[in-house]
């Protein structure tokens, strides 16, 4: 051993406490990492069951059952003739108050939903045999009853809950209508199937023209691209685009799209073509990421037997790479489904009561149709905001969920 | 001749095309191989099916995409022409609605005229329209029929099919990367063209330095000059985007990705962390819809119960927590991502000579991730000020110039929105400023991200 | 692109196209009232597609509706105010030249107050001196609390939420409060005739220091952040407080509280018109048009279904003249606008 | 810098030859003018430290350097005596006469069968679904493999052992009929008896084709070429008869090599 | 498996001991029960075929492989007679006592001086800072780099050459006095000169510190070592004086990687 050394001595009580100190600070450290990652977590739980809470009541509606003598009402309707046309004369608004207003008191109108009267309509339709006999045909409520029934509502709506509970008439139930309906004036009659299909619509052209230029804009910088300023410039562009502002987009939707092209307003189209040039730079991205995570290893074996460069690319490096890529378009397309500023800007903020038949038919889009929803005068409309939101989270979580499922599945290490 | 049926024979041609150029291919590289050669045949046979199908398609592809603009208007013409055209109303709409109609009706798209005048016109236009398909059609068969035969006659065994058909793959990669330009030229432009007509009506200096904002004076006759100072926006922006949401996004971002990363068992990290991705899912209008109705509420209680002056319920304070945990994702993927970069060694020279966990992470592996940290969160700042809706629901539109976070400010995002939605005097300042708001939106974030490109690229460069 | 392009032109029979659907743009406070009638019109009219209806404000509707004529172009503008000389000529030079107008009922300007607040009582004097950027051009408003302004009234902050300088409500809320508040000035009344610019600064200009909140076209949040305030004045549509009158209560002007019968009257001074506005030139273009114009009569009497949702029909004989426009199409001439 | 190929006595045909070849990598020169022929019935291997080129070169002779952006190729190179960096050679049949193997094996993520029936395909070597079994039966038995994996065809290449996958990938480079066989380091990630075999499969190889391999290890470079060439820094230090490099090296660089001093 | 330890005559100081160790990466054992004595005064190398488990064993002697999740330790290894895996130990000080320089030179990214202070500092064994200056001065001596760098300690440890930075990071290992000094192929990064004067650190160290370094340089080995151990699959095959291992191996298999048949 040589003379000149100085051990540290590990043992001595001032080293202890040193070393218990830093230990503790470990602790510490941790903790907070987990507090953080706790936070966050809970967080997300309680935007989470603030609107579940909210919504869940959203898709049930509170029915009225009224039992309809039609031979004995003043229904002008030929039984054997049934047409859309026959029934709108029919006078159904009317009959369906005085038939309200026999079953349940002189206040019925303030009961029922002001289009309650159009279930008659369509059970009519459905069998036009009911004509000849006394029907019992649930109604919707009106706003005011249906939350009252709910547990909502003022002490008057409570009392008529009450009354119409022991009349035995009153249900609240899953109101289906709410996924197959589109927008309207009523919240008791409302649906986001229109909204949803024009996301879907909207989610299709978006699909359809970022998915490829992406793609091919990937592979050819990835692959073929030789550095240069040129390529350069397209890199920046595309790194730039991906966080350019949403409503950016939406103001060049609104030149070119719309002032420019004069392409039809409020269409899904439009929607759909800006939020592709918004979209694409995200899968160009994770496209790139994808492609770069093949092993250059393969790309050396296939070149190495003389595969040209093409055949390099789409008989090896794209199928390799598709989980990624298809990963990151899936979010990409995630994003592009939740966004509400740059449709607001070309007109996709209408209101819209028909579901859009194709791409150019005016069009909105759930997260469009919550914002319009969340600015509706009446109350009705609170709930199913929180629904709509459901149903949009549920559809992108759906998403998110198939994008981290492909990324788990297909993570591949070479 | 119809769309539909014009395509199919066209398919049909490539078709005949792709499968008549490979067997001649395939006949030739025959030949070649018994005669010994392996390499007298360049090109798979395939190659040279694709190299003949293509020159049928494309030049015929083509024409009928300029005859399907250039057709209509000779239809038009026609039908224009017809005596039944001349008791058309003489307004444009009126009589483009008519004849829509009745070429509609013509191309059976719809069944029957909502308008009486339209029926007339239906047989002119049912005529003009099968004339012109079958000009079309006709032209379009000759083109695809030489573009073949020009090509078919190339196929011999030394014709390089394979480098040609690569050669028009590539192009198309390249135009389709050159999208990217466009469209940012196609912004630079639309938001550059109204900018300057605002920038004729409105100094840039009072633009960009005023502290005054206030569009309503300039609709009133107050004059442009003391209507649009944008600092109170830029201000609102920076206080919220940059400001509150960084406070919170960078602190729980960063120790939830050195958790994830360093701390957590591989089961919980695979767990937590698209469980914390989903937050950055959201859709912005539903943590609008949250800021605006059950956030914002709460802190204004919070403020009026200590006795804050001033607080409203519509916050600063709202809309940038609620934008910070939307961000907190961002902020942990790019620490995650620049933990991970910083190389095992670095980690295990540390904790080699003795370092703790949290010594080696806060000494070593944070220090040397820093650049590509900040450059993440260069990158969710551009992300945070660019954010709309949340500001638009929660945070109000007051231009307030204050440091007080439970008053109501305004943000460049928003002001946008409301610019161009709500009453709009014609090509007034007040709408033109969206746009000249939306350039320097832009322009700053186009500048955050080169330096967070940068900073991040550089950082990289120096471990690989 | 191209066949893209070749979509959006899909008439393709010259200029204009065609267009099946009904579109309607303008004032957020017409819009309930526009969409009622929709659909009303889509039960009354079987097969007929629902009309798009955009909420945009009165002003951004005028500007999509005075673009010109075409399918591109909106068949209607609502407004909560009436269309402005300006609006008008601009219609004239785009090409817009028959334009009808038809009166479809009256709404209030709404001032309300949380159910738990203090119970304002106000006078468009005092409303004009609380919010006025710079009161009877005597320099910046230094009105703090409701007391500065007036004795009679608590010494509560001032805070209130009314509509953004870009909508109809808030010409109406200049137009019928602030400028008549003004005027309870003679210097004001004298200054109107003298210089008619600086006259409608200072009569009409809001503060900007916080104390006016404006929420965007958004009013059910103003509705939602009263209920949280209980301190705050709200200033909306009439109809937002007809739905909210288990949280709200509103605040009387000149003691005069809004009503359906007030306001049906005039008698409440925050009374306003509302309009939609139509192209003569589509009337024959647009299917559904004229059933459409018929949906909104038959609906906006005093019993109808869009009083339910809190419109205040019109007066009989401008009904009947509404109805005339309806019938027979008259041409707004351009001369009796301001 | 020596511009005098290094050859050995005529004694066989000259398959490959390189003069003054330089390899830059941007500015930076990797391969300093080298010139040496590669002929047919021997195996050539090149050994050197680590850096000093060896696999630059190689890449070089089938010209995979292309794929490297920074990669310049100056010098002369000839395969049966035609240039094949002149502008009518297509790199891709080059590529396909010259085949290469590597240090990792690199299988596709595809079934054995695809592996080797891959290039063939391409090639357009196969008149039908039989012709190109009967050239997958022959590659896989000319690498030794057949025995191996003749009832699992269809498995995944890569589920295959390290050795096994590196005699696939020598068997795809079989099944294109290549006349020469590059191979950089083929047995460095293999386990000693993985090694043997491929060593063995050269020797068999070997008068077939022509084969140059690159290794770091020195017996190994004994016990399987003919002709050994030694890189240093970029230069071909010494190229000959590999018992003489070995047993009696003429330059003093070889020497302390072969020694140990460095690498 | 041989559970005997493989020690030789008592002449020095034993400083580490291991017995019967087993390392498992999850289900697969990398270290299949070695048993070896470390001593004070001789350099002792580890040599081996890749993966055949020296950094594995070497890792183990400070607890390193701790960092890895899926590694399991089975057996005894003490340090002056104390156990290392027991629980009282503390496994911050057993890093302290044991350092380590890797295979890759790994500074971290800051100056010179704060590289060699990092140690003294999370230890506190530096009382201010003209101590702390006190023990970089001489650690960086000890590593034989003083002199080039000493006018320009506040320059990035990064900036210096291969060369300097391993013998910067030995600098980093010394600085907080160990007993022992774990090395992993030090010089396989390394040119020819900067591994000369890595060799002739060790030799100077060499007595201060129980020195282990792993290496797949046989002449390195018989450079530098006075011990050597030869590791395949996981199994310790050899353990001895260096001289003796290669000139005069006991067991077949050592003696055939020593003359390359694998390896
Ligand atoms: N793609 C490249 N870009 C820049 N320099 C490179 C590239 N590839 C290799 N080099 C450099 O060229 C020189 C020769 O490298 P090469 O890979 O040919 O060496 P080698 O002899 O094969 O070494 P090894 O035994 O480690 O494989 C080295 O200095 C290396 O750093
Ligand atoms: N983190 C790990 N997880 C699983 N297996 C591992 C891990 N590290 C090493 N191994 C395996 O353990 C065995 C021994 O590896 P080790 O790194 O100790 O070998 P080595 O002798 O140091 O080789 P080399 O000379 O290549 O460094 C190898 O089979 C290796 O694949
Ligand atoms: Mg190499
Ligand atoms: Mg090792
Ligand atoms: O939307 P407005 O009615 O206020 O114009």
């Amino acid at each position: 051993m040589s003379a000149t050394r100085n051990p540290t001595d590990w043992k001595s009580d001032v080293m202890q406490k040193r070393i218990a100190r830093r230990y503790a600070a470990e602790r510490r450290f941790k903790l907070l990492g987990l507090f953080a990652v706790m936070l966050s977590a809970a967080f997300l739980a309680f935007l989470l069951f603030t609107m579940l809470g909210n919504g869940l009541r959203g898709f049930t509606r509170t029915e009225i059952a009224l039992q309809v003598d039609f031979p004995a009402s003043p229904l002008l309707l030929d039984p054997a003739n049934i047409t859309d046309q026959g029934l709108v004369g029919a006078n159904l608004p009317m009959v369906t108050s005085e038939v309200a207003k026999k079953a349940l008191g002189p206040d019925a109108d303030a009961l029922l939903s002001p289009t309650a009267w159009t279930s008659i309509r369509d059970a009519i339709k459905a069998d036009p045999r009911i004509l000849s006999r006394t029907e019992t045909i649930s109604v919707p409520a009106s706003t005011v009853i249906d939350l009252a029934a709910k547990g909502k509502g003022s002490p008057q709506a409570e009392a008529a809950v009450a009354r119409l509970k022991q009349q035995g008439v009153l249900s609240t139930g899953f109101n289906a209508s709410f996924l197959t309906g589109s927008d309207g004036t009523d919240p008791t009659q409302v649906g986001i199937w229109g909204a949803f299909k024009g996301s879907l619509l909207t989610m299709l052209v978006t699909l359809l023209l970022s998915f490829p230029v992406g793609v091919a804009t990937a592979l050819y910088l990835e692959e073929y691209a030789r550095k240069s300023w040129w390529t350069d410039i397209i890199e920046v562009s595309i790194n730039n685009l991906a966080a350019v502002p949403s409503i950016i987009f939406g103001l060049l939707g609104l030149s070119i799209f719309l002032n420019f092209m004069h392409l039809p307003r409020s269409a899904a189209l439009v929607g759909g073509m800006t939020l592709a040039l918004m979209t694409m730079p995200v899968i160009v991205i994770a496209g790139r990421n994808a492609i770069k995570s093949v092993p250059p290893s393969i790309r050396d074996a296939a070149l190495g037997i003389g595969a040209s460069p093409v055949q390099v690319v789409f008989q090896h490096v794209l199928p390799l790479a598709l989980p990624g890529i298809l990963t990151g378009t899936i979010i990409g397309m995630a994003r592009a489904l939740g966004e509400t500023a740059p449709l607001l800007m070309i007109g996709m903020r209408a209101f819209i009561a028909t579901p859009p038949g194709g791409i150019t038919d005016p069009a909105t889009v759930l997260p469009v149709q919550i914002f319009l929803w969340s600015d509706e005068v009446s109350k009705g409309f609170v709930e199913k905001t929180s629904a709509a939101i459901i149903v949009l989270l549920v559809f992108l979580l759906a998403m998110n969920g198939l994008a981290i499922y492909l990324r788990n599945k297909f993570e591949k290490r070479w | 001749m119809t769309g539909p049926a014009i395509f199919l024979l066209l398919a049909g041609l490539g078709a005949i095309a792709w499968v008549s150029a490979r067997a001649r291919a395939l006949r030739l590289q025959t030949v070649a191989r018994t005669s010994g050669r392996r390499d007298a045949v360049h090109s798979l046979p395939g190659y040279h099916g694709w190299y003949v199908a293509l020159w049928t398609l494309i030049p015929a592809a083509i024409f009928l995409a300029i005859w399907a603009n250039v057709s209509p208007g000779l239809i038009t013409q026609t039908v224009l022409s017809d005596p039944a055209a001349q008791s058309l109303p003489a307004d444009a709409f009126s009589r483009s609605a008519i004849l829509g109609e009745a070429r509609n009706i013509a191309s059976g798209a719809q069944a029957a005229a909502f308008n009486p005048a339209a029926q007339a016109l239906v047989e002119p236009y049912r005529s003009a329209i099968s004339e012109y398909g079958v000009i079309g059609a006709v032209l379009a068969l000759v083109l695809a029929f030489a573009g073949g035969a020009y090509a078919f006659t190339r196929v011999r065994p030394d014709f390089r099919a394979r480098t040609r058909v690569e050669r028009l793959v590539m192009a198309s990669l390249l135009i389709a990367s050159l999208l990217a330009i466009v469209t940012t030229l196609g912004i630079v432009v639309s938001l550059l063209w109204e900018s300057i007509r605002f920038f004729s009506m409105v100094n840039p200096v009072d633009f960009l330095f005023g502290t005054k904002w206030s569009p309503q004076s300039a609709a009133l006759g107050y004059g442009n000059k003391d209507a649009f100072g944008a600092v109170p926006l830029f201000w609102g922006t920076i206080f919220i985007g940059a400001i509150i949401a960084m406070v919170v996004a960078i602190p729980l971002g960063l120790m939830s990705a050195i958790y994830l990363t360093q701390y957590a068992r591989p089961q919980v990290r695979k767990w937590m962390k698209p469980i914390l991705e989903v937050l950055a899912g959201v859709p912005t209008v539903v943590y609008g819809y949250f800021a605006a109705l059950t956030i914002a509420p709460a802190l204004r209680d919070f403020a009026v119960s200590v006795g804050i002056h001033g607080a409203s319920s519509e916050s600063a304070l709202a809309a940038g927590l609620v934008m910070g945990v939307m961000i907190i994702p961002f902020v942990s993927s790019m620490a995650d991502d620049s933990i991970a970069a910083v190389p095992q060694s670095m980690r295990d020279g540390s904790l080699a000579m003795g370092a703790t966990t949290s010594e080696t992470i806060r000494k070593v592996l944070i220090p040397a991730a820093l650049p590509g940290v900040v450059g993440g969160v260069l990158l969710a700042v551009s992300r945070a000020i660019g954010e709309t809706m949340i500001v638009v629901m929660a945070a109000g539109l007051a231009a307030n110039l204050t440091l007080n976070p439970f008053s109501s400010v305004t943000t460049v995002t928003t002001q946008i929105v409301q610019l161009l939605t709500g009453d709009q005097e014609f090509d007034s300042a007040k709408t033109l400023a969206a746009f000249a708001l939306g350039l320097v939106l832009f322009i700053v974030t186009l500048l955050l991200n080169i330096v967070a490109l940068r900073v991040v690229k550089k950082y990289r460069e120096a471990y690989e | 692109a191209l066949t893209l392009a070749g979509c959006g032109d899909q008439g393709g029979g010259g200029a204009g196209g065609t267009r099946d659907q009904i579109r309607a743009v303008g004032s957020s406070t017409v819009y309930p009232f526009a969409t009622a009638v929709a659909e009303l019109f889509v039960q009354g009219n079987p097969g007929m597609k629902s009309p798009i209806i955009e909420s945009t404000g009165t002003g951004g509707g005028m500007k999509l509706f005075c673009a010109g004529v075409g399918a591109q172009y909106p068949d209607i503008a609502d407004a909560s105010r009436r269309m402005k000389k300006a609006e008008f000529e601009m219609c004239q030079q785009n090409g817009v030249k028959d334009i009808v107008e038809i009166q479809i009922g009256v709404d209030g300007l709404a001032f309300a107050e949380s159910s738990k607040g203090p119970g304002f009582k106000l006078t468009p004097r005092i409303v004009y001196e609380a919010l006025a950027a710079n009161p009877y051009g005597k320099g910046p408003n230094k009105a703090q609390s409701w007391k500065d302004v007036d004795p009679s009234l608590p010494a509560i902050p001032i805070s209130v939420f009314g509509p953004p300088s870009t909508s109809g409500t808030r010409d109406s809320l200049a137009e019928l409060i602030l400028e008549k508040g003004c005027q309870s000035d003679e210097a004001m009344k004298a200054l109107k005739e003298k210089n008619e610019d600086e006259y409608k600064a200072t009569c009409t200009r809001i503060r900007e220091d916080g104390k006016y909140v404006d929420s965007g076209e958004n009013d059910n949040l103003i509705v939602q952040k009263l209920g949280a305030n209980p301190n705050a004045l709200g200033i909306f549509g009439f109809s937002f407080l007809e739905e909210n009158k288990d949280t709200l209560k509103d605040v009387p002007i000149n003691g005069v509280k809004a009503t359906y019968e007030t306001v049906s009257t005039g008698q409440y001074p925050g009374a306003r018109p509302l309009y939609i506005y139509v192209k003569k030139a589509h009337m024959q273009a647009v299917p559904g048009l004229q059933a459409y114009l018929n949906a909104f009569a038959a609906n906006w009497g005093p019993d109808g279904p869009l009083t339910k949702r809190g419109m205040v029909a019109a007066p009989d004989d401008v009904r009947k003249a509404s109805a005339e426009a309806v019938k027979s199409l008259t041409v707004l001439d351009g001369s009796v606008l301001k | 810098m020596m511009h005098e190929p290094q050859t050995l006595a005529p004694a066989t045909e000259t398959k490959m030859t390189a003069r003054d070849v330089r390899v830059f990598y941007g500015d930076k020169q990797a391969i300093k003018g080298v010139s040496i022929d590669v002929d047919m019935d021997n195996v050539t291997a090149f050994i050197g430290p680590s850096g000093c080129g060896k696999s630059t070169f190689l890449r070089t002779l089938n010209r995979m350097n292309d794929t490297v952006a920074s990669a310049r190729v100056e010098g002369a190179i000839t395969l049966d005596g035609e240039d094949i960096y002149a502008p009518s050679m297509d790199v891709v049949q080059l590529r396909a006469r010259v085949g290469m193997v590597f240090q990792k094996p690199n299988p596709f993520p595809k079934s054995i069968y695809e592996n080797i029936a891959y290039g063939p395909r391409i090639h357009g070597l196969a008149a039908g679904k039989a012709d190109l079994d009967v050239i997958v039966e022959k590659s896989l038995r000319r690498a030794g493999l057949w025995d191996e994996v003749k009832d699992r065809l269809h498995d995944s290449g890569t589920a295959l052992s390290g050795g096994q996958q590196q005699r696939l990938c020598i068997g795809r480079a079989i099944a294109v009929e290549p006349e020469v066989i590059l191979m950089d380091e083929p047995c460095s990630a293999l386990d000693p008896i993985a090694t043997a075999k491929i060593e063995e499969l050269i020797h068999e190889l070997r008068g077939r084709y022509a084969i140059v391999i690159v290794t770091h290890n020195m017996q190994q470079a004994a016990r399987v070429s003919q002709r050994t060439a030694f890189f240093h820094l970029g230069e071909l230090v010494e190229y000959g008869v590999t018992s003489d490099i070995f047993t009696n090296p003429r330059q003093e660089r070889t020497k302390d090599y072969i020694t140990g001093r460095y690498g």
